[in-house]
């Protein structure tokens, strides 16, 4: 018989990962609408390996597993690898991509809640480096036809006709290895795929992501830190360096609304288990992911630098929150009694 | 070929003699590691190490001359944190040693006892008390349960005690995960 | 008198339902007469009581059968007038399920007291006042049972800005404070009268939740009928665990006691209204502490609280309350603190608040253990400001210096962490494995710090009467030199088997040679022995040699 | 002025000696257990790396190149660095008893400390003036020791980590050695750090 408390709140892990899952639908159904139903071609894909790899593993390791596969982590996962890899990525890129995730990043580290790195984002940095211009290339925003789409997936892959250089890897090429004169102004002038804030469609994205991300705080999975911390230093990066030197570095609603920020923002800086988890840790943390994604961005090879941010921060986690524990009761300043 | 000869001739000479004063300078003495060492120990003094005492087995291990796992009474935890100490990898304990056993104190049997004092003589922590001709007894709270009294007595009157839980000794067990709860919840 | 007061508030804290009407429908009740009293010694932290009586003795009510041992104890008494049956183990009100040294008394049903004599602390000097408490068995009746008369120290100052008395009662079901302020406010404000005298406190502060306005109401009253403006009634905001010593005491004062600091340092000291209560009896009536209100709830018939006499079995208490046929356990205390019985026939003693009846129905099995998420939500619910999941995350994997390291002592074992877990961690179990395993490792890390400094007297004392011997030796004889030598080498004899040893010992015997001769103009040569350093290490290597030797036949035994 | 900073900057994260370069794994595997003993080695190979940058510049430029000796480079690196080592261990002992038993037989492994003897003759490859070495060496180190204090924070974490038995130990960290290399990989291409 178990000793005190002897009731609890009714509060589960499973809970907590469905809310997340249903806070990713509105960024989803807007992705759905710009960029093809391959999104969630994807997502199916990167369910069912994630599902069955979490299974094996549990196996494998011993534990039950139908209690932990109920737990929903792993689909979580899943999702947040489907909605950064490009929609129109070959099928096996997406099931190496959750393999290395669920298998080396999650299991290989004693599973749910003991991995140090956010294991979409592992599988994201690996994939990138192995395989960079398979995953940059994006389906041009608009065109939703869903054969050919389909074919980029399971083949045969005709890609010249759909797909399109992303926001960010258009610009940093432009800026990079075009002609020296090339300024920010005239690069988003010239392309099609540049929109009114960010990246033509992906701004709306980031909306739809962004109105998940209010309801995850609503429901206090979230705390505001990390998300604020986040948002607010990229915008004052971006901001001070736009202002700064306008022709070269491109201003704060791009960043913002474009790529994976808003996804990141409140999806993925968030995950508790490889982040900091003190206040104070959560406001540093968020904040360094945001200044060396605008690094990466700027001056990096990469066309997004958000998982390589993270997988980084990741690795200061543990330091950070061991600098940052907040005062115990009774170890704070004398006379600090405000109520 | 000369010049190579010279140059490093040059440079074992100069490097030599910076060594040479440096030893000299920072000379270490005393080892403050053994009293680490020893702190960690259990101080049954009861010598399965293969050493007289706790003391001079942690100076062994200070030295090198000793492994970490020789000994039983502090047992598994106390290698581990000889293993942190020194940072040496974990070694299970040593069986040629003695194996870990529960705590235990000797008690004296007063209907035997002959009052010979040889116990007395042999307890490394005076925590038997009698005089020649009386009976022995052994002060409870003190005994490290190391056993060497046991040998010398002539009558056989000491055995080991294994200390029995009570209100105040008991500890809170290792919460164990309730597989058996699963089905509760799918109900 | 009450309203208009600045509260300041703990971090973290939780909601639970809290379950308290049923009990409060009734007054209270006084038990019914047991048949037999089973009280053990040891109510009280501290030293456990030394029996004053034997089997056969007749007993009093309020005589004393357990003397306090030492100042930090507290004595124990009869609770009824009888005949005493034993002095022996009994199953103790206690998680573990062992058995403790018992008084069982047979109650011969007269309820005959013992000469009662009011105490005059005026004119008592306040070291006999705190004995009197100490022998009245004065112990704080909030549930950790703190012997109250080491309380009563005024600390460094000498006088205490504030007495803060718990009337809070956050646990859900429990409601013995509830109904004793409603009762007994005239005799529980003189109590708390008599403490601040003792303090030497400048003002009273009885903070109660702010659930229950009968009790608030009940103590206000009592406060303007004793006319002193120094008690205030305060009422706080509901939220668990705001009857926590340290939480109330911060609600109130804003002043946060840390962890293993006394309060009256900080000019603030906190007793439970049971334990003013308690004192007011005791010097008022002279009546020492014997029976307590408990709440008896749960899984019941008919909730109630009842004037319980210590000793009483619990499955007697809660027989008049009708338990429901599918009650399955005990828990002394209430749903988030309480301890769970080993059975039902175990004897309801001083820290006894609560005896909560519990069924799976109404206290279902968690749900299985899932992994810690590090979601953060234990941390925003930890009234400590502690980070309990990494509390657990080391304690789980027995790291306790790392949990030592994240203040596990300043943990309350509040529950909170675990009420609110998603992960239904028993958080509060792995710290009180931690903090168990952790104790007992103090205890043995004492025990061997002791022991070694035994061995090295008894080293010491060795090597010094060696030398004495051979010091008396080297002045009988007229070769004085050479025949200390020999028997000196005489008596090494037995170490030396191996070469080492042996050259270790023809170095002592040298050495021993030059001091012997010393010996001759100054026969006590104790003094002398620092700068002879050389000579006690080989001699202590040489006894060391022979312990070496007498563990040696002992191992092979073992092998 | 700037040229200096990003040749520490570089050299710290650009191209990280452990996880760009892939130097100095012996010391990164066996003195990450806890972080006050890679605190430790950090300083203790900081000092002795900044050291050996220096004196081989010294040694190179001075005595090897006008002789035309650069044939002996290697060698006398490798003579410089042993002596610098046994320089610093025989402070370290008199100073921290403690950090000496604990570094135990790493400190000797300075010596043999790739990284230590690769800095230098990358410093000799990429022509840099004596301070530019210095720097570079201090960087370097700087970032040995960065990845020494992550790694060891990571894996203080991970020592109560239900890991899979096969994985425990240097299994595991070997894959989050891994993993941590791939995080910096992410800073491929700031070319204007290099």
């Amino acid at each position: 018989m178990n000793n005190s408390p002897y009731f609890l709140k009714p509060a589960s892990v499973q809970s907590v990962m469905l809310r997340v899952l249903l806070a990713l639908l509105p960024g989803i159904a807007v992705y759905v609408w710009f960029f093809g139903a391959a999104v969630l071609v994807q997502i199916a894909l990167a369910s069912v390996t994630a599902l069955l790899a979490e299974a094996a593993m549990l196996k494998l390791r011993g534990k039950p597993v139908m209690m932990f596969l109920g737990d929903g982590s792993a689909l979580v996962t899943a999702w947040l690898i489907a909605l950064t890899f490009p929609p129109i990525a070959p099928w096996w890129l997406t099931v190496v991509g959750v393999l290395s995730a669920i298998v080396v990043a999650k299991h290989l580290y004693g599973g749910l809640g003991q991995n140090p790195f956010n294991p979409a984002m592992v599988a994201f940095a690996l994939m990138i480096v192995a395989y960079p211009s398979l995953m940059s290339q994006w389906p041009a925003v608009g065109f939703t036809d869903f054969l050919p789409q389909w074919h980029a997936i399971f083949g045969p892959r005709q890609l010249d006709a759909i797909t399109m250089a992303t926001p960010l890897d258009a610009l940093r090429t432009a800026l990079h290895t075009a002609d020296a004169r090339a300024t920010v102004a005239g690069v988003l002038g010239s392309q099609a795929t540049f929109g009114n804030i960010g990246g033509k469609g992906w701004e709306w994205v980031a909306a739809g992501y962004f109105i998940g991300g209010i309801y995850l705080l609503q429901q206090r999975i979230i705390t505001w830190h990390m998300p604020a911390a986040f948002l607010a230093t990229l915008l004052v990066v971006s901001s001070g360096f736009a202002l700064f030197d306008p022709t070269r570095f491109v201003g704060p609603s791009f960043h913002l609304f474009t790529g994976g920020a808003m996804l990141g923002a409140f999806f993925i800086v968030t995950d508790p288990v490889s982040g900091c988890t003190t206040p104070r840790g959560k406001l540093i943390f968020a904040a360094g992911i945001a200044l060396l994604t605008w690094i990466i961005r700027t001056f990096g090879a990469y066309p997004d630098g958000i998982a390589f941010a993270v997988l980084l921060m990741n690795i200061a986690a543990p330091l950070i929150d061991m600098n940052t524990q907040p005062p115990v009761f009774g170890h704070k300043r004398k006379g600090d009694g405000r109520p | 070929m000369f010049d190579a000869l010279f140059v490093m001739a040059l440079g074992a000479i100069v490097l030599g003699a910076a060594l040479g004063y440096a030893a000299v300078r920072f000379r270490v003495e005393g080892d403050p590691l053994v009293e680490k060492i020893d702190a960690i120990l259990p101080q049954t003094q009861c010598g399965q190490c293969g050493f007289p005492g706790c003391k001079p087995y942690a100076q062994a291990v200070a030295k090198g001359e000793a492994e970490i796992n020789q000994c039983p009474p502090g047992g598994e935890e106390g290698i581990h944190k000889l293993a942190d100490l020194l940072g040496r990898e974990f070694k299970p304990l040593s069986a040629e040693h003695g194996i870990e056993k529960p705590k235990a104190v000797a008690l004296i049997d007063e209907q035997t006892c002959i009052g010979c004092t040889l116990c007395i003589q042999a307890c490394p922590v005076d925590a038997i008390v009698g005089a020649a001709k009386q009976m022995h007894t052994v002060i409870a709270g003190q005994c490290t349960g190391c056993e060497l009294c046991l040998p010398p007595c002539p009558v056989n009157c000491i055995s080991m005690e294994p200390i029995p839980e009570s209100v105040e000794n008991w500890k809170w067990k290792y919460p164990v995960i309730k597989l058996v709860a699963a089905q509760e919840v799918a109900r | 008198m009450s309203a208009l007061r600045q509260l300041f508030r703990f971090n973290g804290g939780v909601k639970p339902a809290y379950h308290k009407e049923a009990s409060t429908t009734l007054p209270i009740a006084v038990a019914p007469a047991p048949t037999r009293l089973v009280i053990p010694l040891h109510q009280s932290i501290g030293g456990p009581p030394r029996p004053l009586v034997t089997t056969g003795d007749r007993v009093l009510k309020g005589q004393r059968i357990g003397g306090a041992d030492g100042n930090v104890s507290s004595a124990v008494h009869a609770s009824t007038s009888g005949t005493v049956l034993g002095v022996e183990m009994r199953l103790m009100p206690h998680t573990s399920g062992l058995s403790a040294l018992c008084v069982v008394i047979e109650p011969d049903g007269r309820d005959e007291w013992m000469e009662r004599q009011p105490f005059d602390f005026h004119a008592a000097t306040p070291t006999a006042t705190r004995d009197y408490l100490r022998d009245a068995g004065v112990v704080g009746l909030g549930g950790a049972v703190f012997p109250s008369h080491l309380k009563l120290n005024a600390g460094k100052q000498g006088k205490l800005d504030t007495l803060v008395l718990n009337g809070a009662e956050c646990e859900p079901f429990i409601t013995c404070d509830d109904a004793l302020m409603r009762e007994r406010a005239d005799a529980l404000l003189k109590g708390a009268a008599i403490m601040r005298d003792m303090l030497a406190a400048t003002r009273v502060l009885v903070g109660i939740e702010d659930n229950k306005p009968e009790a608030i109401a009940a103590m206000e009253a009592a406060a303007a009928r004793t006319g002193d403006d120094s008690i205030q009634v305060v009422a706080v905001p509901t939220r668990y665990p705001a009857g926590g010593a340290k939480q109330l005491i911060r609600v109130l004062t804003g002043i946060e006691v840390p962890h293993g600091e006394r309060s009256t340092d900080h000019g603030v000291q906190c007793f439970n209204v049971g334990t003013a209560h308690a004192i007011y009896e005791a010097i008022a009536l002279g009546q020492p502490l014997i029976s307590r209100i408990i709440t008896v709830a749960g899984n019941v018939g008919q909730a109630r609280n009842y004037e319980v006499l210590f000793g009483t079995s619990m499955r007697d208490l809660i027989a008049p309350c009708a338990p429901l046929p599918d009650t399955d356990r005990i828990i002394m205390g209430g749903p988030m603190m309480g301890f769970l019985m080993p059975g039902d026939d175990v004897p309801v003693v001083k820290a006894t608040n609560c005896v909560l009846v519990g069924s799976r129905a109404l206290f279902p099995p968690p749900p299985p253990e899932m992994p810690c998420i590090r979601c953060g939500e234990c941390a925003k619910a930890c009234p400590a400001d502690l980070q309990p999941f990494e509390m657990y995350w080391f304690s789980r994997a027995r790291m306790f210096g790392k949990a030592q390291e994240y203040h596990l002592f300043d943990c309350i074992e509040c529950g909170c962490c675990a009420y609110v877990c998603p992960s239904r961690i028993p958080l509060v179990d792995y710290y009180r494995f931690a903090k168990s395993e952790i104790w007992a490792r103090e205890v043995d890390k004492e025990a061997a710090d002791q022991a070694r400094e035994r061995y090295e007297f008894r080293l010491l004392r060795e090597e010094r009467e060696k030398q004495e011997k051979a010091a008396k030796l080297a002045a009988k004889t007229a070769a004085g030199r050479e025949k200390a030598a020999a028997a000196l080498a005489e008596a090494e004899k037995p170490a030396r088997t191996p070469e080492e040893e042996a050259k270790h010992a023809l170095i002592a015997a040298a050495l021993e040679r030059a001091k012997a001769q010393k010996a001759q103009v100054q026969p006590e040569n104790t003094g002398d022995l620092s700068p002879e350093q050389q000579a006690e290490i080989a001699a202590i290597e040489a006894r060391r040699a022979e312990i070496r030797e007498q563990a040696k036949p002992h191992l092979r035994q073992d092998d | 002025m700037t040229s200096y900073l990003f040749i520490i900057l570089g050299a710290v994260l650009v191209n990280n000696v452990v996880f760009t370069r892939i130097l100095g794994l012996c010391p990164f595997m066996g003195v990450s257990k806890k972080l006050e003993t890679a605190l430790g080695m950090g300083a203790a190979t900081t000092f002795v790396l900044t050291m050996a940058c220096g004196a081989s510049f010294i040694i190179d430029r001075w005595l090897l190149m006008p002789n035309q000796l650069e044939y002996l480079r290697t060698l006398s690196f490798i003579v410089t660095i042993a002596a610098i080592v046994q320089l610093t261990e025989l402070v370290i002992q008199k100073t921290s008893p403690v950090l000496h038993q604990v570094l135990g037989i790493y400190l000797p492994l300075i010596t043999t400390n790739c990284a230590v003897l690769g800095v230098p003759l990358l410093n000799v490859s990429l022509r840099h003036n004596f301070l530019e070495s210095l720097l570079f060496g201090f960087g370097s180190a700087l970032g040995f020791t960065l990845a020494l204090i992550l790694f060891a924070g990571i894996r203080e974490r991970m020592e109560a980590a239900d890991v899979p038995t096969h994985f425990r130990g240097t299994a595991i960290a070997m894959i989050t050695a891994g993993l941590m290399s791939l995080a910096f990989m992410g800073f491929a291409g700031l070319d204007k750090f290099r």
